[in-house]
Formats: C-alpha cells, sequence, structure tokens
C-alpha cells in the first residue's frame, strides 16, 4: 500500500508499458518508433528534472546526449570497451559538464538561464563538428557496435523502455528524498531555501548534472541503436523538441514528460510531409500552449479537480501525480 | 464626489475575503478601514480599485464603477496608494513618476497642478532628478501620494501608508494627509496605527474576517483607544 | 496533388480533430497489391533544396507513367520527409520499409541521412538509391555497402572535374570558400588532395555559417592570400550570392568556380551580375539549355505547373527509373528488398534522362561516371553549358 | 590596414544585427520575454519584398512583417486572456511562430535564395572598397536606434513602456494601457525585423533556413553590454559583427561559428543581465 501510494507513478508507467507491448511487439514498424520514442522520453524526462524541478529551463540536453553519444561510440567502437562499460563514461561527462555549468547558470533567470544552455549547446556541437580526429567532423561516425547480445529492435525497445521505467522509479524516490525536498522548496521561494540552509546554488547543479547524465543515456541509447552519429544527429532542434515535450506534457509532473513525448511524437507523424509541416508543426503547439499552459497533466488535473467539486465531492488536490504543482 | 459601497465582496479565485461591506464617503471626509494582518483591509482597498475581483455596487455620485476595469477606474476618479507604495515605478525618476501620474490630466492643466503638489509636498522639489526607488520610505510615501492625487481623483484610497516607516516620520506623514483637506476628496484609509488613524480620521469602520463588525466616529477611538485595540486584536 | 499527399492532408484533418489522439495507421496493403517505392526526401530543412526538386520530379515521371513502370507493373509511391536530419532519416526508412513494405527506397537526400539509414536498409533488407555524392555513402568498409546505389555523381569525381577546367587556365593558386557542413567540408579536403595533381595548389581556405549575412572579411582573407582563382564549395544559395557580391564589393576580381551545389535555377536567376562568368559544375541543364532527354523532364515538370530547378530533378527522376527498371528486370516474379538488389546490381544502360549512362554492377554502386557532368557558365541570369 | 579592413567591413556587417537586437531588448524591457520570430519577420519582409518587387515591394514586405508580428501579438493577448502569465510560455509560443512562418515561406516561395541588387558603384575609404550599401546598413540602424532612444527616454509613451515594464500593477493604477504598450512592442519588433529583412535582401540575400540563426544573433548582440537599453544593442550588434569579421580573417571557421555564442556565455557568466533580481523572477 504504501509501495503503492510513493510510486504511483512508477507503477503506472510499467501499467502502461505493458498493455502497450503487445500491440507494439506486433508491428516491426512500431518496435523501431518504441526505441526512438523511448530516446526522446528519457531526454524529456531529463528536461522535466532539470525545468520542472530544478528550475533550470534547459536547450542543450541535445547536446548531453551527443556528448553521451559519441562517448559511447569511441569507447565501443575505437577503444572496445566491453558492453555497457561505456554507459559510465555516457553518464559522467555530460554530469561533470552540466555540473559546471549548473554554477554559473543558477544564479540566472529562467529566460537567461535557455540562453545560456542554448549558447553552450551551440558551442559543443561546433565542437563536434570540427573535432574531425574525435568525432568524425562533419561527416560522422559510423559503425557503431550493438550494446553485446542487445541486437533486435525487439531487444532494443525493451532495454530503452525499462532504462524509462529505472528513471522514472529513481525520480520519483529523489522527489521523496532531502534532496527533493530542498528542491521543491528552492523552487518555491529561493530565500526561503538560503534561510534553510539549504546551499541553492550546489542543490541545482547537482539536479541539473542528474539530469545530463539522464540525457548522457539518451544518447548512449541512441548510439548504439542507430549505429551512425552525426553532428546533425542529436542537434538543438532535438533539444527543443525534448524541451516543449515536457512543457506541453507538463513539466512539474514526474510523468509529464512522457505523455507529452507520446503525443508530439504521434502529432509529427501524423502531419502532412512536406514544406507546410512546419506551418502546421507551429499551430499545434501554440494550440496546446493555448488550452493546456501547464502542460496535459495539468490541464488533467483542472478537469479531475472541476469533475470532483462539480459532483459536491471534497475538493482535494487531486488524485496527484504531481511531484509540485507546475509552475 | 461621495463614494458609495453596497452590498460589496471581494474574492481571490474560490476564496471570499471580504463579504457584505457597505459604507458611504462624503466628499472631505476622511474615512479609516481599521483590521488586523489578513483582516480583508487591502483586499478592500484592492477591490475597489479594480484590481480584485468582486460582486456589489460601487457608485460614485450615482456612477457605478464595478464593471469598469483598473485602468478605466483611474480615469474616472479613483486612486489608489497601494501597500508598500507599490504605485511607484523604482527606475524612473520623480519628476517622471509624476508626469506619468499627471497623464491623465488635460494638458493645459498639468503644470499648475505638478506646481500644486510641489507645494504639497516641498521635498520632492529638491528630488526631482533622482529614481524613485533610491528615495527614503518617507519620501517615497509622499511620492506615491502625489502620483496619486496628480489626476485630481474624487476618491483616494491609502493602504497603509505608515508600514515600514520610521516613528519620527509618521508626524510629517500625518501632516501632509492632513493638508489634503481642502481637496475635497473622499478619503479612505486603511490602517491598523490605530493611534496614526484616530488622528487624521473623521469616521471608522473595523473589519474582521472580511465582514464590518463595528463602525462610528473617529472620536470613539481618541476616547476608547484601549477599546479598540482590543478590537484590532493584536493590532496597535 | 498526389496520393500521398492527399492522404497526409486527411491526416492532418484527423489531427485537427482530435489533436492527440493516437490513431492508428491504416491497415497494410493485401498481397497483390502495387509494387511499394519509398521515397525519403528533404522536404523541410536545408537540404530541401535538393529534396523538393527530387520529390516534384518523382511525382511528375510517376503521374506520366500512370503509376505502371514501363514494363506494365503497376507501383505505389510513399512519400516521406528526413528533413534534412539523419535521425528523422533513418525513422523513416524503417517506417516505409516496415510499415508500408516498400521494396525500395529512393532517398534519403543527404549524405549523412543515407549514412544513419543505411544500417536499417541492410538490417531489413532493402536496398537505398542515394541522391548524393558523399564519398563515405559508398565506402566499401560500410557494412550496409551492397545496400546501397549511388544516384548521384561521387564528390570526387565532380570535384576533379571542375578542378580540371580550372587548371586549363593559366591559375596556380586556389583560394576555396566552403559551407560549414558535410558537403562542404568533405569538398574542401577532396579539393586539397586533387588539386596538386593537376598543378593546382589550395592556398586558402574560408568558411561560412549557413547563418552567414556577410562574407566580406572571407573573401578579404582570400583576396589578401593573393589567389588566382576561386572554389566555392556551397549549397546554400544565399552563401554564394553573398560571397559573389562581397568578392565584387572588396575587389576580388578573380575567375570563380562553383561545385554543383550552386546550379540552381534560383540561384542564377536572382543573383545579379556579380555572378556573370561563374562557371559552375552540374549534371546536365534542365533548367536552361536541356538536351533531348532533359528537355522531356523539363516538359513533365513545366505541364505539371512545376519550374525546372536544376540536376535534383534528373536525380530524382532518375533514382524513380532505375527502381523501376529493376521492378521490370523480374518481370513476373515476385519482388522483395533482396531481389530488387540483385536486378539492380544488373542494371545497365536503362532509359533515363540523363546524358550518361548509368551501370550498376556487383563490383559498382556508383552508377554514375563523369560523362552525365557539364560545366555551365551564368550569364544574365541564365546557366549556359559551355562544351 | 587590413586589420582596420576587417573592423570596417565587421561594423558595416554588425549594423543588421542591431537591428535584429533592438526588438529584443524593447520586448524584453517592455515584456519581459523573447521573440524567437524575429528571424521570421525579416524572412518574411525579405520574400515578399523580392517578390513583389520596387517601392511597392518594400512597403508590402514591412506589412507582411508586422502581420506577421501581430499574429504573434494576438498570440500573446490569448495567453493572457486564458490566465497565463508565463514569460516562458510566451517564448515558447513564439517559436511555434516562427516555425510556422518560416514554413509559410517555404510552401508559397520555395527554396529560393532573396537577394536583390541596389547599388553598382562603390565607395572608397583609405583605399578600402566599400558598398554605399553598408552605409545605408549602418545610418539605418543608427536612425533607428536614435529614434528609439528619444522615444523611450523623452517621452510620455516611453515612460508608460518603462513603467509597465516594471510595475504592471502600478500601471494599471496609472491608467496606463499595459496590454496596447506591449502589443505595440511586439509590433514595432516586426517592423524593425522586417527592415533587417529588407536590408540583408539588398546587402547578401538569405532563404527559408535563416530565421532561427538570425534571432539567436540578434539576442546574442542585444545582451552584450546589457538588454535595457538600444544604445546598448547598437554597440553589442557592432561588437559582435567586428568579433566575426577579425574570427573570419585571422582564425578557423570553428572560432567564427562560436563567436556569438561564446560572447553569449562569457556575457551570462559575467554580467548581472541575467540575474533573476535584474531579468524579473522566476515563474
Amino acid at each position: 500500500m504504501t509501495f503503492w501510494a510513493n510510486h504511483r507513478n512508477t507503477l503506472i508507467a510499467i501499467a502502461a508499458v505493458l498493455i502497450a507491448a503487445p500491440f507494439v511487439a506486433s508491428r516491426p514498424v512500431w518496435l523501431d518508433s518504441a526505441v526512438i520514442l523511448g530516446v526522446y522520453a528519457l531526454l524529456a524526462l531529463s528536461v522535466g528534472i532539470s525545468y520542472g524541478q530544478a528550475g533550470i529551463l534547459t536547450m542543450s540536453q541535445g547536446a548531453f546526449a551527443s556528448v553521451g553519444a559519441y562517448a559511447a561510440a569511441l569507447c565501443s567502437a575505437r577503444w572496445g570497451w566491453p558492453p555497457f562499460t561505456d554507459l559510465v563514461l555516457a553518464m559522467l561527462l555530460p554530469a561533470v559538464l552540466a555540473y559546471g555549468v549548473g554554477r554559473v547558470v543558477t544564479r540566472l533567470s529562467p529566460l537567461a538561464t535557455a540562453l545560456a544552455t542554448l549558447a553552450l549547446g551551440s558551442v559543443i556541437s561546433i565542437y563536434i563538428r570540427h573535432a574531425d580526429d574525435l568525432t568524425g567532423g562533419y561527416v560522422g561516425f559510423a559503425g557503431i557496435p550493438a550494446i553485446g547480445f542487445i541486437d533486435t529492435p525487439l531487444e532494443y525497445a525493451v532495454l530503452a523502455w525499462l532504462l524509462v521505467i529505472a528513471v522514472v522509479y529513481g525520480y520519483e524516490n529523489l522527489m521523496r528524498s532531502a534532496h527533493g525536498r530542498a528542491l521543491n522548496v528552492l523552487q518555491q521561494d529561493q530565500a526561503r531555501a538560503r534561510a534553510d540552509g539549504i546551499d541553492v546554488a550546489r542543490s541545482m547543479s547537482a539536479a541539473f548534472a542528474l539530469s545530463a547524465a539522464i540525457a548522457g543515456i539518451a544518447g548512449w541509447l541512441y548510439a548504439h541503436y542507430v549505429s551512425v552519429l552525426s553532428p546533425e544527429s542529436l542537434d538543438t532542434n532535438i533539444s527543443v523538441t525534448a524541451l516543449l515535450m515536457a512543457v506541453v506534457g507538463g513539466a512539474g509532473y514526474v510523468l509529464g514528460p512522457i505523455i507529452g513525448t507520446v503525443l508530439f511524437d504521434t502529432l509529427t507523424r501524423l502531419l502532412p510531409a512536406a514544406e507546410l509541416q512546419g506551418l502546421f508543426y507551429g499551430l499545434a503547439l501554440v494550440v496546446i500552449l493555448l488550452v493546456a499552459r501547464t502542460g496535459l497533466m495539468g490541464l488533467g488535473e483542472q478537469l479531475i479537480g472541476a469533475a470532483r467539486s462539480g459532483l459536491g465531492r471534497r475538493a482535494a488536490p487531486a488524485a496527484g501525480l504531481p511531484a509540485r504543482a507546475a509552475s | 464626489m461621495t463614494l458609495e459601497v453596497t452590498d460589496f465582496s471581494a474574492r481571490y479565485g474560490r476564496i471570499e475575503v471580504c463579504r457584505g461591506i457597505g459604507f458611504t464617503v462624503a466628499p472631505g471626509e476622511f474615512l479609516v478601514v481599521l483590521g488586523a494582518n489578513g483582516a480583508g483591509k487591502s483586499t478592500l482597498l484592492g477591490a475597489l480599485a479594480g484590481l480584485v475581483t468582486s460582486t456589489g455596487e460601487i457608485t460614485l455620485d450615482g456612477t457605478r464603477l464595478d464593471a469598469a476595469p483598473a485602468r478605466r477606474r483611474a480615469g474616472m476618479g479613483v486612486a489608489l496608494v497601494p501597500e508598500g507604495r507599490r504605485n511607484l515605478f523604482a527606475p524612473l525618476t520623480v519628476d517622471e513618476n509624476l508626469q506619468l501620474g499627471l497623464r491623465l490630466l488635460p494638458a493645459g492643466e498639468r503644470e499648475a497642478m505638478r506646481a500644486e503638489l510641489l507645494g504639497l509636498f516641498p521635498i520632492l522639489a529638491e528630488r526631482g532628478r533622482q529614481a524613485a526607488g533610491m528615495l527614503s520610505g518617507g519620501e517615497q510615501q509622499m511620492l506615491a501620494l502625489a502620483v496619486a492625487l496628480a489626476r485630481r481623483p474624487a476618491v483616494l484610497l491609502l493602504d497603509e501608508p505608515t508600514q515600514g516607516l520610521a516613528p519620527i516620520v509618521l508626524d510629517e506623514l500625518a501632516a501632509a494627509i492632513r493638508r489634503l483637506r481642502p481637496l475635497g476628496l473622499a478619503l479612505v484609509l486603511a490602517e491598523q496605527n490605530v493611534r496614526f488613524a484616530a488622528g487624521l480620521a473623521d469616521r471608522y469602520v473595523a473589519l474582521r474576517g472580511g465582514e464590518i463588525v463595528q463602525a462610528g466616529g473617529a472620536d470613539e477611538l481618541r476616547d476608547h483607544r484601549f477599546a479598540a485595540a482590543s478590537l484590532l486584536g493584536a493590532a496597535a | 496533388m498526389n496520393k500521398t499527399t492527399c492522404k497526409s492532408w486527411r491526416r492532418a484533418a484527423a489531427v485537427g480533430a482530435t489533436l492527440g489522439a493516437l490513431a492508428l495507421p491504416l491497415a497494410a496493403a493485401a498481397a497483390d497489391a502495387p509494387v511499394k517505392i519509398g521515397t525519403v526526401l528533404s522536404l523541410s530543412g536545408p537540404a530541401a533544396v535538393f529534396g523538393l526538386p527530387e520529390r516534384d520530379a518523382i511525382n511528375v515521371v510517376a503521374k506520366k507513367l500512370g503509376f505502371k513502370s514501363p514494363g506494365g507493373r503497376p507501383f505505389e509511391l510513399v512519400l516521406h520527409d528526413d528533413k534534412s536530419n539523419p535521425t528523422e532519416a533513418a525513422r523513416a526508412v524503417t517506417q516505409v520499409i516496415n510499415n508500408d513494405k516498400v521494396v525500395v527506397v529512393v532517398g534519403p537526400s543527404t549524405g549523412s541521412g543515407i549514412l544513419a539509414a543505411g544500417p536499417i536498409a541492410s538490417r531489413l533488407k532493402v536496398p537505398l538509391i542515394a541522391p548524393a555524392g558523399t564519398m563515405a555513402v559508398g565506402d566499401r568498409k560500410n557494412e550496409f555497402w551492397p545496400w546501397v546505389f549511388r544516384m548521384a555523381i561521387n564528390d570526387a569525381t565532380s570535384i576533379e572535374f571542375i578542378l580540371k577546367d580550372m587548371a586549363k587556365s593559366k591559375a596556380k593558386k586556389v583560394g576555396v570558400l566552403y559551407q560549414e557542413d558535410a558537403y562542404g567540408k568533405t569538398g574542401v579536403d577532396l579539393a586539397k588532395e586533387i588539386a596538386p595533381k593537376l598543378g593546382l595548389e589550395v592556398v586558402e581556405t574560408v568558411s561560412a555559417p549557413y547563418s552567414a549575412t556577410d562574407l566580406t572579411a572571407q573573401a578579404t582573407r582570400l583576396r589578401n592570400a593573393g589567389v588566382d582563382t576561386v572554389f566555392l564549395q556551397v549549397s546554400i544559395a544565399a552563401l554564394g550570392t553573398s560571397f559573389l557580391k562581397a568578392a565584387r564589393q572588396i575587389g576580388l576580381d578573380k575567375p570563380i568556380y562553383a561545385n554543383a551545389g550552386l546550379a540552381q535555377r534560383s540561384f542564377a536567376e536572382n543573383v545579379g551580375p556579380e555572378a556573370d562568368g561563374l562557371r559552375t559544375l552540374s549534371i546536365g541543364n534542365l533548367p536552361f539549355e536541356p538536351i533531348a532527354e532533359e528537355k522531356e523532364l523539363s516538359d513533365l515538370l513545366k505541364a505539371d505547373g512545376k519550374v525546372p530547378q536544376g540536376w535534383g530533378e534528373i536525380v530524382g527522376a532518375n533514382g524513380l527509373l532505375a527502381a523501376l527498371a529493376a521492378i521490370d528486370a523480374q518481370a513476373g516474379k515476385e519482388i522483395t528488398g533482396e531481389s530488387m538488389r540483385t536486378a539492380l546490381e544488373g542494371l545497365c544502360g536503362f532509359r533515363s534522362y540523363a546524358r550518361g549512362k548509368i551501370c550498376y554492377s556487383p563490383d559498382n554502386h556508383d552508377g554514375w561516371d563523369g560523362s552525365s557532368l557539364t560545366i555551365v557558365e551564368i550569364r544574365d541570369k541564365k546557366m549556359r553549358t559551355l562544351d | 590596414m587590413t586589420f582596420s579592413e576587417f573592423i570596417l567591413r565587421g561594423v558595416l556587417a554588425g549594423s543588421i544585427y542591431v537591428l535584429l537586437a533592438v526588438p529584443m531588448s524593447l520586448l524584453f524591457s517592455t515584456v519581459r520575454t523573447i521573440d524567437f520570430a524575429v528571424g521570421a519577420y525579416a524572412l518574411v519582409a525579405a520574400a515578399v519584398a523580392a517578390s513583389v518587387g520596387g517601392v511597392l515591394g518594400i512597403a508590402a514586405g514591412l506589412g507582411a512583417a508586422v502581420a506577421g508580428s501581430a499574429a504573434m501579438a494576438l498570440i500573446f493577448l490569448l495567453l493572457k486572456r486564458f490566465g497565463c502569465h508565463n514569460h516562458i510560455i510566451y517564448a515558447l509560443a513564439s517559436f511555434g511562430v516562427a516555425t510556422a512562418l518560416a514554413s509559410a515561406v517555404l510552401w508559397q516561395y520555395g527554396t529560393q535564395s532573396f537577394v536583390r541588387d541596389s547599388f553598382s558603384q562603390f565607395w572608397s575609404l583609405a583605399g578600402i572598397r566599400i558598398s554605399p550599401q553598408g552605409v545605408l546598413n549602418l545610418v539605418t540602424a543608427l536612425v533607428a536606434v536614435t529614434i528609439l532612444y528619444v522615444v523611450i527616454q523623452r517621452s510620455q509613451l516611453g515612460r508608460m513602456m518603462r513603467a509597465a515594464a516594471v510595475n504592471v500593477m502600478g500601471s494599471e493604477l496609472a491608467g496606463i494601457p499595459v496590454e496596447l504598450i506591449q502589443v505595440g512592442t511586439y509590433l514595432v519588433g516586426g517592423l524593425l525585423g522586417g527592415i533587417a529583412g529588407l536590408l540583408i535582401l539588398f546587402t547578401a540575400g538569405l532563404d527559408y533556413s535563416a530565421p532561427l540563426s538570425l534571432t539567436l544573433s540578434g539576442f546574442a548582440a542585444a545582451i552584450v553590454f546589457g538588454i535595457d537599453n538600444p544604445f546598448r544593442a547598437l554597440f553589442g550588434g557592432l561588437a559582435m559583427g567586428v568579433a566575426e569579421a577579425l574570427a573570419a580573417g585571422y582564425t578557423s571557421g570553428m572560432v567564427t561559428s562560436m563567436v556569438p555564442f561564446l560572447f553569449l556565455l562569457i556575457v551570462l557568466g559575467t554580467s548581472r543581465f541575467g540575474d533573476a533580481t535584474v531579468a524579473g523572477d522566476r515563474t
């Protein structure tokens, strides 16, 4: 019962994955989509932790993912590390980078943070494009091996969503920990957080580093699955997309980013493939923001709340999935 | 002009903060709204100025104000000096703040009004080119009053002018407010400081839990200072 | 408007109506249905300059054939946008193969897209007909090499062709401007490698990002290096015009050559008199002086209300024709990705809209040699073929 | 000689950045948000002007750019009406508008690059050949900045703009039409973005893929020396142009492309621009 109460999001995620699994497994194309969707979901979750919890509006998750991806590529293809060992570096490298940057950006306003992280992402991607010897430069890096025994799309899909569930589980535990509560406090009121003895800069930077490490996992998975990397593979567009996914789903909610990912991906795949796609994409984004500005999770919560009070029941905060109310 | 408030309620979202308020303030009359922290004074004044959602009637010599947004009420003769003098624009200079206040007057009357205000608050003339945020608390309160008065309002809503001011400044402030008498405006003053209010007001209403629990002449405040204090709870 | 786009439009309407509801893709077609050909092209993003003409040509040719191969086999096109992005390219290729059951894919449009899609094509055993010159695409070391057939001229051949023309003049010292992407970088590297063989020397290289609004500094640097001639490895027309204007402004008064990236109608028409005399490599000259085979394609496009843009159409149309020729080579048989691959390897000299002959073999997946190339000179906002 | 030539060319090139930076600075000081669509307004203006042609084309281009910004302003108002007071959401919505506008241009005009010729004669300045167009760009930037400076610092409208920026409640109480001013700022952004687009059209040319990088260059220029004053945007834009020209002249392509971003990072890391206290509250 307590486990249910404390890990509601994890259980919902597991249930959703189990329900979807038979359908997905029956269609090869969905299996492929499931892997890429898993990569995006991890990226969106990393935005959720960074923006939704630590308040760092990040536009560099794509760059962190590509650092992780290139680390994986170099370790496995060039230096022949055993399977899975490269995951350590793929998480560590972006985390260290993010921690350093975090110390600088934590005192900035969200928009300034967005610009700083955008600039950081651009610098990383420019470096990748020009470091021919290390990354293959503009042309890219081919021939990244599979992760040991994991070879088929089915195995990758299973791995991807196990990782997503693991991250959700860890995220939930984090929000219940002292660190998570500290994040919550400093989200509401930095002055109070300082008064409570919370080291604001360190706390936020640590959360940002964690989010970068998750982005690194996404990059690691991407690199091994697609087997080819180029500077455009995980570029600024991916960073922006991940941010939009998280915001659209509800950045403050644990499962919000995943819901946003599924919605966004469905949307872009259903839009007509032509010059006008950008128009539909832009309009859809605007409409979603108009309808659900705290994300779909926020909208859902409002609707549930409205329905409950409409029925004359206790107007308690809705059957809460939120780690905290979205901003 | 006479301000008349009838069956007036104000709410933040679903939370009703003031209920069933009713009073009248005649031109030249000073009414003080007493109440402890959280009694609903600021909400009431904010709602009268149009910043807070409300129901009920507000009329100014028979003209209904309650449907107009804050921006339009400003032009209809209502001026609010909010808590913490938040009608000031801190980075703008004293002159610029005044000019923004004078904006609602016809162009021809602005210079005369400016001179009148500087007569009422001489300190502001010396501080013209300083940023408003750099003034002392007392000076800021003077400027906030001047900015609100610049449009020649019929009703002045003054929310806790004593907040955050040193006791020594209070007499000066009270004197300044007293000088407003001849302007013939209806003044609604929200205060916790009963001694300060008693020295200025003609009448009082006391709020508790968002409702008027007591009303009377200001002489009652002077005569029954301690009773009034108990009525406010922990205030004064 | 073709069938696939109509379907997409309906889908868009569904999105508008339900916004977010998970619509299920339509069920796969029946067994005796037409052969399906995937086209994964860059319809948005920087490579759309070539992806859109490729798509237009494929559409008009398919329409003209009545969606039947020359041998009479009905076929269907499945169109996807790779958004000039390798991740999207890989996804789109997976989707058309797995979901739409195509037996061959024309595309993706960009070199990095093909590199990303190659392993998938190889795993799912469906050949790609790749309209890009990027050397790495045709590298034998790629595990997926057997599954990629180039429908373009490889960069080494192209660059040697244009440098040879350059070497005919007395020029010795070459300056290069390249755009900052895979196309630009591989081009400049190849130019440095090939130039000495032709008695040329690359003395200075400068680059520009897509977004550059002013290239006077780059032009000044080339001028100061004392180059005799300039080579532009650029496909973004705005960069080309910007450089030519800058060169004229700063007095860099030398002959300028460009790789095929600038052989676009809109570039020739929009650029001012400063482009007069610019020599550009091209595959044919579809927009201005088409030879007989090209004229046919050009007329088809015009009849459909399209304006021929350059060699994108030639590459795209021939990609489709190669696929159809491979289909016809297996008349009466069941067609799979693997059988398509075998058929493509035996394809040589089929009917095409091109000057040179297209020939694949089990040892050669590059298809085109230099015989399809031509050099055009821009004069009076037109590309003139030089003989 | 060479060094001063790079400096001069950088200054002339930077004037475009100035025109993109000024709307950023204006919007940030009145609404505390970013309009990602400024680069898209530039593209729309250039595309329409190029296709219509002539003086009429210039007017039509500017009109189209302002219309684009009007759409953004409308979305901004709608968001406010729906109770959204989150500056980040405004910025994200403008991202959608930018994408939509660029896509509309691609659909209508294709992938062509938009470029027109203005002057065929060149001036020689101490032996350096420059195009009169470059000088025109610089003069336009200077005029725009000066007009805005006078309006913002010396006029009643400017006082109202600054007031609305720092204290929305106070502005309401003072009878200042805050929303009208904010909408007006978006429209001015469209106009300036459109002017920038027209100048690029006659200087170097641009195509459908340009908007986002134009926006980012503009923003980088806007914040280099502080975002609160159009004159700072002027120096920011010019400085960025010079830095780019010097980098292109003396260093590798890698450094040139990193210049705007390094600028941004250094400024954000060292200045007070981004401080939550200066740049608005965390929401």
